[in-house]
Parts: C-alpha cells; structure tokens; sequence
C-alpha cells in the first residue's frame, strides 16, 4: 500500500505544482483563453488514474489537467500547450479544454459537458471486441449527471457490458450554481445503480488512499468483465470556476472547512501514520522543480508553426 | 464610475440585460431561462439583476440539459409565455437543435398556424481569444438555412438592445447571436441613434469604392480597417451591416453593390458552405449584368478554430485581412 | 363510474373506427406517406385523455392519432389531415406524425422519438407560471426511455414541480425491436421515482377502467400541485410499427394472447358485469358511421391551396 | 427473380449493404451500430443480411439513444475500430449533432493528429413522398460547412458501393448522405463503370448548351427531364454529379461552365443558405471574367417541408422545375 500512497502523493504533488503555475501564468497574461483549475482534486486524478494501466483509456473533462498528467501525460508537453507552443501535446491546437495525449490513453479532455462520457465508453467497447485487456475511464462532474449524455452513456454501457468506469467528481459546484439547488430525487448511487451498473460507491475524494482503493477494486473487477460502475468521489475545488472566478457564491465557512482537508494535508496525516511524512515535502519539492522546468520550457518554446493551422483537419 | 458611468450610453452587455429587463418588465409571460443565467446573472453578466429583480420564478437557472430546457421552452412557448432561453456557447448549438431546429422552427407550420412560438434563442459567439475549437464557433448558416428561423447578429450595443426586444416581440422564433468580444463596447450614439426594425440593414458608413456587407464583430473590423490609422485609411468604402440574415434585407445591399461596382462579404463563420456564399450568389443572381467588378467573400479558413493566438490570428478573418482582400476587390 | 366507462367505450371505439379506416385508406393509396396506428392501444388514449380537461395539452408521438382524438380533435378534420387536404387540422402541411389541434390542447404528435417530453414538461411550467389550472400530459413509447430528452425532462419536470404526467406507452416494441432486448437495470418505475417523481405507477393499459383510474388519481393530484408523477400503460399494438409492417419479428403466440385481450373486448366484459353490454356495439355502430362521414368528407375535400405552402413559415 | 434477379446489378439499397458486408469481411475492425440495424436489416434494409453473417457484437442494435451512440462510435474510433453508424433520417442530426460536429470533426485537428478518426455515419434523406417536415430535410450544407468533416452523397447504385466503401477506409470522419427514394434503383452500368474516388465529379451526360451541377437524387431527375420524353428533350445539357461536396471537385465544374457559359445548381435542400449557394459563389468567383451566362440555383423553396403532396411537389425541386429553371438560364 506503501508504495501506492507514495505514487499517487507524487502525482497530487505534480498537480498541485502544475496548477499552481498555470493558474499564475493565467494571470500574468501568458496563458490564453480561459482554464479550468483542479486544485483541491488532486487526490481523485491521483488516486484513479494510480489504479489503471498504460493501456488503458480515459476522457476527461474542461477540468481535465490532473487527469492527464495522472495518467501519464507529460507535463512539459502540457505545460507548452496551454502557452499554446509547437511543442504541446497538441502542437498548440488543443489547449486546456481539449488537451490530449492518445500514446497514454488520454483520449482528451472536452469542452463540452457531457460529450467524453459516452466517448469513454466507446473506447471500452472497442477494448472489449478486440479484446485488448484495457478498459476505459470517463471522468465528469456533477453537474454533467443531468445531461441526456450520462443518461445515454450508462444506458449503452451496461447494455454493451462496456468495461468502463464512470468517475464523477462531485465539488459541489457546477461553474456559479450550486448542484445542490439543481438536485431532486434519489441520490447519484441510487440511480447509477438503477441503470444496471454492476457498482456504484461513494469514495471521500480528497483522501488519496481511499480513492486508490476504491479505484483498484472497481478497475480490477471491470477488467475482469465484471461490467460497468461508477464512482461518486466527493471533493472541492479551492479556486473558483475558471481562473478569474471570485467564487463569490460559496459560503466562506465552508471552503474554509475544505482548504483543512487538502488532499495534500490528508495525504500527510496518511503518510506520518506509516513514518513517511518526508515524502510528501520531497515529492513537491521535486514537482516545483519540475514545473518550473516545464513553465522555463514552454516559455522557451516556439509558436506553432503558422502552416500548422491547415494541417489535421479531419485526420 | 458613479454619475459618470451611470450617464454613459451602456455597453453591448448591459444593453442586452437592459432589453430582457425592460422585456420582463413589460409583460409578465416573459421568462428568461439557462445555464447560470439567474443568481450568476449569466457567463458573461448579460442577465445581471434580473434574477434579483424578478425572482426565480422567472429568471430560471437550469440544469447542464439544454436539450431538455430548449424543449421545455418550446411548450411554454405554445402554452403562452414567452420564454428566452440561453445558449451560453453558440458551439452548444450543437447538444440542443432539435426544438430548435424540427420543433420550434416547424411547428407553427405545421400546425398551419395553430400554434405561435414567441421564443428567443440567445446565444453567442466570438473567436480570437484562444476559446478552442468547441467555443469558437460562428454557425449562423447553420441556422439560416432553416425556414421558420429568423437569425439576428446585432454588431453593436444599439442593436443589441432594439433586435433583442424584437426578437422577443416577434410571434416565432428568433435567435439572437451575440458577440462577447463586443460586450464590453459601448455605442456612443446609443442615445440618438434611431432604432431600426429587424430585416433592414444599416449603412454604416457610405462609400463609393466598394461595398463591404458584414454583421456582427466584423462590422467593427471594418471600422477598424477604415480608420485614419488603419490599413484601408483613405479608401471610400460603403460598410453595410447587416443586422439580421433572416430577414435579408438584399435590397439594400443591391443598391449599394450598384453603386460602388464591387462587393465583399466578410464574416467571422468558415467561408466553405458559409452564410456568405448567400449573399454573394444573391448578389450575383441580382446584379450579374449591372455591376463589373467582383463579388468576393471573406471568412474563416477552413480548419476548426485552433488555440494558439497565432495559428487563431492566420484563421480567423481580422482588419488587415480584410484590408488585404478589399485591395484584392479593388484590382479585381 | 358507469359514465365514465361509457365514455371511454365511445372514445375507443371512435379511435378504432377511426384508425382501421386510415389502415385501409393507407393500404389503397389514398393516405400517402407513412402511418402508424394504435390499434389495440385505444384504453390508454381513452382512459388518459379522458381525465384531462379541455384546457389541458398533450403531447404525443409518431403514433397519436388516438391521443388527439380521445383529447376532443375533430375526428373529420384529422382524416383530412391523413388525407392532405385544405380541411385538415393542419391545413395538410402537417400530415400524421404531425397532427395537432391546439385549440383542445393537443400540442402535437412528433416525428422525433423524444421530442414531445420535454414539449409537455414546458408548457406544464406555462400552466403553473399562468396559474391556468392546466395540466400536462406527455405521451411517449417505451423505447424512448433511454434518450436524452426522456433523462432531461423528467429532471427538470420534478425541478420545477411543473404539473405533468408522463404516460409511457409500453407496447413492447420500438419498430422491430424487443424492448426488454434493449433494457437492463431496474424497472422503469423505479428508475422513474429516482428523479423525484411524487408517483409511478404500472397499470393494465388494456383495461380502460384500470387506465381511468390512475389516470383521474394522477391527475387530480398533479393538478393540486402534488408534483409531476408517471403511468406505464401495458399494451400491445395489434398491427405492426408502421402500415405495411408485417411484424414477423413477434411472437404468434404473444400476439394471439394480446389480441385476446383487446381492450375492446375487455371493456366488453366491464360493461357485461354492470349490464350495459350493449353500449359497446351502440358506440362502434356510432363510430362507424361517423368515421364513414370523415372518410368521405375527406375525400370530397379540396387539397390545400398552392399558396399556403409559403404561409405560416416561423409563425 | 431466381437467375435471372441474381445476375441483374445490385438496386442502391443493396449496393450499400454489400460495401458493408465487403468492409465487414475484409476488416475484423469495422462495426456497423445503429437503431433497427441488426436483426431487422435497418428500416429500409440497407443492412440486411449483415447481422446474420456477422453476429450482433460486429452489427449492434442500439436503443434510441443517438447521441450516445454517436458518441460512443468517437470513442471506439478512437480506440481502433472503425465503427459504421447509422443515423436512421437526416433529420435525427439534430438530436446527435454534438458528436459529429465537436468531437468527430475536431478531434484529429485539436490533437493535432494524435488520433485518427476512422469512422462513417451513414444516413439517408429523400423527399417527395410525403414523410412531413421532419423526416424530409437534406441538410448537406450543415456538414459541409464544418471542416474536417468529408461529405459524400452517393446518387446512383455504384456510388453508392464506391463512395461507402472509400469511407470506411477513410481514417478521417465522413457523413454518408444516401436518398432512400434511390434505394430501389439499379444503376444498369454497375459492373462496367469504373470506380471514381471522393472528390471526382462525374460527367453523366455531355454537353454544350449548360451546365447543371446536382448530386443525390436530383442527378436523376435532370436525366429524368433531358431525356426523350422529358421537358428538356433535345437540349444539350451537360450534367455534373458532384457526387461528394467535401472534397469538392471544383475544377470538373470549372472546366464545364468555361465550355456551356451557364450554370444552375440543383439540389433537394432548401436554396436559401443552401449548398449551392457556396458552389454558385465558387465558380463566379473563378469565372467571373470568362464566363457570359448567369449562374443560378434551385433548391426547395423556403418552408419546411409540407405533408400533402401537391404543396410538396409545390416546394421541393423536380424535372419539370428543372426544365423550366434551365429554359431560364438558357434565356438569362
Ligand atoms: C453542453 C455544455 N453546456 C454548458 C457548458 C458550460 N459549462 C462549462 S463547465 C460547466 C459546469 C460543469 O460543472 P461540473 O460538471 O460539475 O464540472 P466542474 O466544473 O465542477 O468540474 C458548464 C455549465 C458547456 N461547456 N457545455
Ligand atoms: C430521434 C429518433 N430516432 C429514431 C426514430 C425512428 N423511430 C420512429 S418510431 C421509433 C420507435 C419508437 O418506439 P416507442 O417509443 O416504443 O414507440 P411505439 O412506436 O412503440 O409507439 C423509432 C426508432 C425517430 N423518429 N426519431
Ligand atoms: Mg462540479
Ligand atoms: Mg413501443
């Protein structure tokens, strides 16, 4: 277990640090358009994406940096994309809403809510008929489970006994609105397993070795033709919306109350349990380096090439 | 700020929360519904105090289920409100044209006019800030192309205000397509500039060199072009905005092309299958014998809009494209 | 009670009427495009639409012409619509799939499977917002279950409390499709009381008494503000999905058994045991005639006006 | 039947379940999904025979649920298949347009190449039967006009094999537009004609007097009305089927307008914001100065499209239409 924790507190490390610099370079001006953050997520990206192999597929949301360096993507390649240089993971095309990195599985995050979760479970259904031993990831918030593309999505899924896990992070919001004010009826596992999936748990999202736990379980199981399910994973997001979002709609105790269970926190209190607190200064001091590597790298790279803008278009 | 601020004619933005306030305020079946539209007062503060000032019985956040919320605004519409539903990103057209498409575009049709459909699309668009290929998208063709549709672009905060309230007067369907680029700009002759009713043009600056037919952020970039220090500095152009592409107000731009000789369309939508080539084949269809010169079109290249600023700036049409394909016109 | 079954007999047996005869005229040629009709649906058409009010809507399907008959459409005018004539409730631009008679509150039948929920779901929020006493009902086959548009009205039906009762038509098909292929997870009315639904009830959409029942019951509660709610009506289509159809994808056997429980004859036996027999063949020696006067009214009627294909375009 | 049927050249409808059957044979990779696809053969029996031969895991019936679908056949692209969708009617675009649109065109771009996308969503349209104004629409113009998407329109039996065929095989997205009023159709030289890839108009017939630029089902109408007995007889037409709009195969247009000095564009979608719309614009913009005659459209009038069929015939394009549009040109 050791081990594990180790890893994925590198990984929330790694977010955290790459968050952090993004959201500065936001700031000052050198990151175009507008970024969706996961600071205070770390421990989902971490925790799921620790759980699965090369192999195996993911698709992500506008909130999707995490995950892609979770699952392998190189932080330098990503840190060039969002300053939009020919050295991206995209050549500068994507940005963060769509970035992308398919040589490990990350088949992209998207811009529009909803539309990677039926995606994911179409890579799951290809990894089923040609029977390549992986299996696929949809990540999604909270607010995307009222979108005809859940509904749509967990209906294929169980019907094509796609191996597929579905990871809803839950941070309470859904860009100003509160998902609470948007919610009736029964809760999110209630109706998930009403769909037929063959699980569906809730899982503290912020603390990084019970999400790798309940991760493990479901993606061995789905791996093992056990059939789709879902995770609920409860968590926060310390910045607001986008970058530049007050976050005025949140009441002020609450957040505070979250900022206590960083993940990164937990992840400590977790660690000194088994001596090895150190780790986790380690690991960051590591990842700031790394970082700033990648932001001196990014900064340092060339725009796209201008004949870029033409090529690619429709494969 | 303060006195200052309060006396200055309000910014596209504000006239577009003016228009749905004075709207509500008029008529109580207005309802005003979307994503983050109520308490937020919208992405971009297009419905700021609304929702304070009517409550949320009427300033209605919705869930991420516009399909659904589309739909449901169709049936209100039919069962006597009149509902103006927001499509935050135009790109998202996309996950919701089915009511707007097969239901509210037919329906008082093929009811022979059994049903009105008093409903308002607000959407919105805007390339050239690094949005992304899903959040860049200029589609009114798209929109254009179906009978029933009535597709307004106001380019300026005048219009903003005087289309919006239109369009929610209007008994059918009507999708209003704004600009966030433009949100922040104000018209300084918002005061004294007389409105003008949906389907009629606007010259907005006369000319006898060429005709430049535009609508929404471009009409600005045209100015911006034809400004003494910008690359057309010096060229008489006629600048025809527009306004509204269903209606089509031909007439005026006929008249125009007649008298400068030559025409380009500029739009910020792809150029391939754009809404130009309407404008330009009607020019031509009109005007074949009558005018000489060349009818050109000018839009966004043909890839997807990506990213980076520069590979964004090499697609998307600005003022010294335009200057460029004006001089091209010239020589033509 | 009594009152209300004779009535019911009346409806059924005029949509009968009715429908057999649009079976026919399609089979000769004199109804051009596609048809479907609900032959042996007629006790959910009948024993819905006959709680409702005049004031109330619906909205319905591709297979509706019982809805709007049983909601008070002139019967003679919806031949002609069959028939493209100038005569027809839609002036003939609108054709089967798109009949319509706002003027008794049927908002339209739907060439798009879904479309119509979410109609419904709308104008019961204008009914709630007018304070017009309205209600709503939604009518909608069992193989729409699974799009977007079901997922999304129903949340925002229970959202809004928004005073509409969905009917799902469940007659076991969607074109040459098993449905129970297509379904797995829970029941249909359990996944409905997950969105928050104040009820959800199964009933015998054969029996017209049963479908009165729980119709007056839903109704009645719905319009008092209990909140939107759902009715699965059992039911079999006799002929196939559209005329010309053979359905040779069914089950003879499950066939034969449905047709023994037409709900004709069903309502056959509910009257034998209250000793009015007779109102039956009364009713259908009635809808006989009238649906011959419709017939012929219809064929003598002239097509529309060359000009109206340019009238009414966007309002 | 027997012999003599077996020997006869496959009709459309059979050309295409045979592209399909060949694709499945030849690639383990190729799926064929959609609503009523397997064991019924599809609604119109363009996938018979497949789901027998290759089991419901390669020839999957889906629920009515296309957006879904749709997006789920992205993603399996994506991850190596190369999925065959069916999209039942033209018209259903507006429920699953977001897959197609945001993701399946864009996705290769905004990866730049990082994916491939190899995937078909086939559909059909096909007016004039009456089908009502949401089962009659041809909405090529919307597809054409979203780069990275390819756009074939298979107007006889032997583009159709050709062209679904040389889209399966495409790494990149391809929407399929069949017309189901075709399905029946033999194209006699089926065995004879060589096999033409996208993006090469075809010469139907030679000739001086004017060009007519069609596609899908209106390619047939105009022989319909040049031949012997038809409206246009004895006048020399020459008539291109464009046969894919994207690619588009401007320079076979170009080269037959610079011959016949006219050209009318015919298709079954509406005119206004239509498809012809861009090709009318294309060749006055190269031909300007070379070319005397007008260049003209004709498409369906501006409704939808009405149920009864005399108001139908009344808006959709036909042979006698086209005879009198062509005498018009012939005149102008
Ligand atoms: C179809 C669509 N509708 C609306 C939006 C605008 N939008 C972007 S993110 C977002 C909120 C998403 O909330 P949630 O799913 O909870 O994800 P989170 O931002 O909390 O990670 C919205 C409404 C969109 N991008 N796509
Ligand atoms: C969006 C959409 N997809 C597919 C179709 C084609 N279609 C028409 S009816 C139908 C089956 C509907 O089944 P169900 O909802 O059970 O209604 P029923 O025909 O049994 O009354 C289908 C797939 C359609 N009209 N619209
Ligand atoms: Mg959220
Ligand atoms: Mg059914």
């Amino acid at each position: 277990m050791s081990a594990e924790l180790l890893a994925d507190v590198t990984t929330m490390a790694r977010i955290r640090a790459f968050e952090e610099r993004v959201a500065r370079a936001f700031r000052d001006g050198r990151i175009p358009g507008f970024v969706h953050v996961s600071i205070g997520q770390e421990a989902v990206a971490a925790g799921i994406c620790g759980a699965l192999e090369r192999r195996d597929m993911i698709t992500t949301t506008h909130r999707g940096h995490g995950h892609c360096l979770a699952k392998g993507a190189d932080a330098g390649a990503m840190m060039a994309e969002l300053f939009g240089r020919a050295t991206g993971t995209c050549g500068g095309k994507g940005g963060s809403m769509h970035i992308a990195d398919p040589s490990v599985g990350v088949l992209g995050a998207n811009g529009i809510v909803g539309a990677g979760i039926p995606i994911a479970v179409g890579a799951a259904l290809a990894a089923k008929l040609r029977r390549s031993g992986a299996i696929a990831v949809a990540f999604a918030g909270e607010g995307t489970v009222h979108s005809g593309a859940f509904h749509e999505a967990l209906t294929l899924a169980v019907l094509w006994e796609a191996p597929v896990v579905f990871v809803i992070e839950n941070n309470r919001f859904a860009e100003f609105t509160d998902s609470e004010a948007m919610w009736r009826g029964a809760p999110l596992l209630e109706r998930a397993l009403g769909y037929g999936l063959a699980a569906a748990e809730r899982v503290d999202g912020n603390d990084a070795v019970a999400v790798r736990g309940a991760a493990a379980e479901a993606v061995a199981a789905t791996r093992a033709g056990g059939g789709p399910r879902l995770l609920e994973a409860m968590t926060y997001r310390h910045h607001g919306h986008y970058e530049g979002d007050p976050a005025a709609y949140r009441d002020e105790a609450e957040t505070a109350a979250w900022l206590e269970r960083d993940p990164l926190e937990v992840a400590r209190r977790a660690l000194r349990e088994r001596g090895e607190e150190g780790a986790l200064d380690a690991a960051r001091a590591a990842a700031e380096e790394e970082m700033d590597a990648a932001v001196a790298a990014a900064l340092a790279a060339p725009p796209p090439p201008l004949e870029s803008a033409l090529e690619h278009v429709g494969g | 700020m303060g006195d200052r601020e309060a006396t200055r004619p309000p910014r596209y933005v504000e006239a577009v929360a003016r228009a749905l306030g004075d709207e509500l305020a008029a008529d109580d079946d207005v309802v005003v519904l979307g994503v983050d539209v109520g308490a937020a007062g919208g992405a971009y503060g297009a419905t700021r105090g609304l929702h304070e000032r009517f409550g949320p019985a009427r300033v209605i956040d919705t869930p991420i289920a516009e399909a659904g919320v589309l739909g449901a605004a169709v049936g209100a519409a039919m069962a006597g409100l009149r509902p103006v539903v927001e499509i935050m990103y135009m790109d998202f057209l996309t996950v919701c044209l089915d009511p707007i498409v097969n239901q509210a575009a037919k329906l008082p049709y093929m009811t022979a006019g059994g049903v009105r459909m008093p409903i308002v699309f607000r959407t919105q668009t805007g390339g050239g800030r690094s949005s992304g290929a899903q959040h860049s998208q200029s589609l009114e063709a798209v929109l254009a192309h179906v009978p029933g549709l009535k597709v307004f672009l106001p380019g300026d905060a005048r219009d903003a205000y005087d289309l919006l309230r239109a369009a929610v007067r209007d008994d059918g369907p009507v999708v209003v397509v704004e600009n966030r680029r433009l949100y922040n700009r104000r018209a300084e002759d918002f005061d004294s500039r007389a409105p003008l009713p949906p389907g009629r043009a606007r010259i907005v600056r006369a000319g006898t060199a060429a005709t430049v037919v535009a609508w929404g952020r471009m009409v600005d970039e045209v100015v911006r072009a034809c400004a003494d220090d910008g690359p057309l500095a010096g060229v008489d152009l006629e600048l025809v905005d527009l306004r509204t592409l269903v209606p089509l107000d031909l007439e005026t731009v006929v008249q125009s092309v007649l008298k400068t000789g030559r025409a380009l369309v500029v739009h910020e939508a792809v150029t391939a299958f754009g809404p130009g080539a309407e404008i330009a084949a009607r020019i031509d269809e009109r005007l074949r014998y009558d005018v000489e010169g060349p009818i050109r079109r000018l839009g966004a290249l043909a890839s997807p809009v990506p990213y980076a600023p520069q590979l964004e700036a090499a697609v998307l049409p600005d003022a010294d494209g335009i200057a460029a394909a004006v001089r091209a016109l010239l020589e033509g």
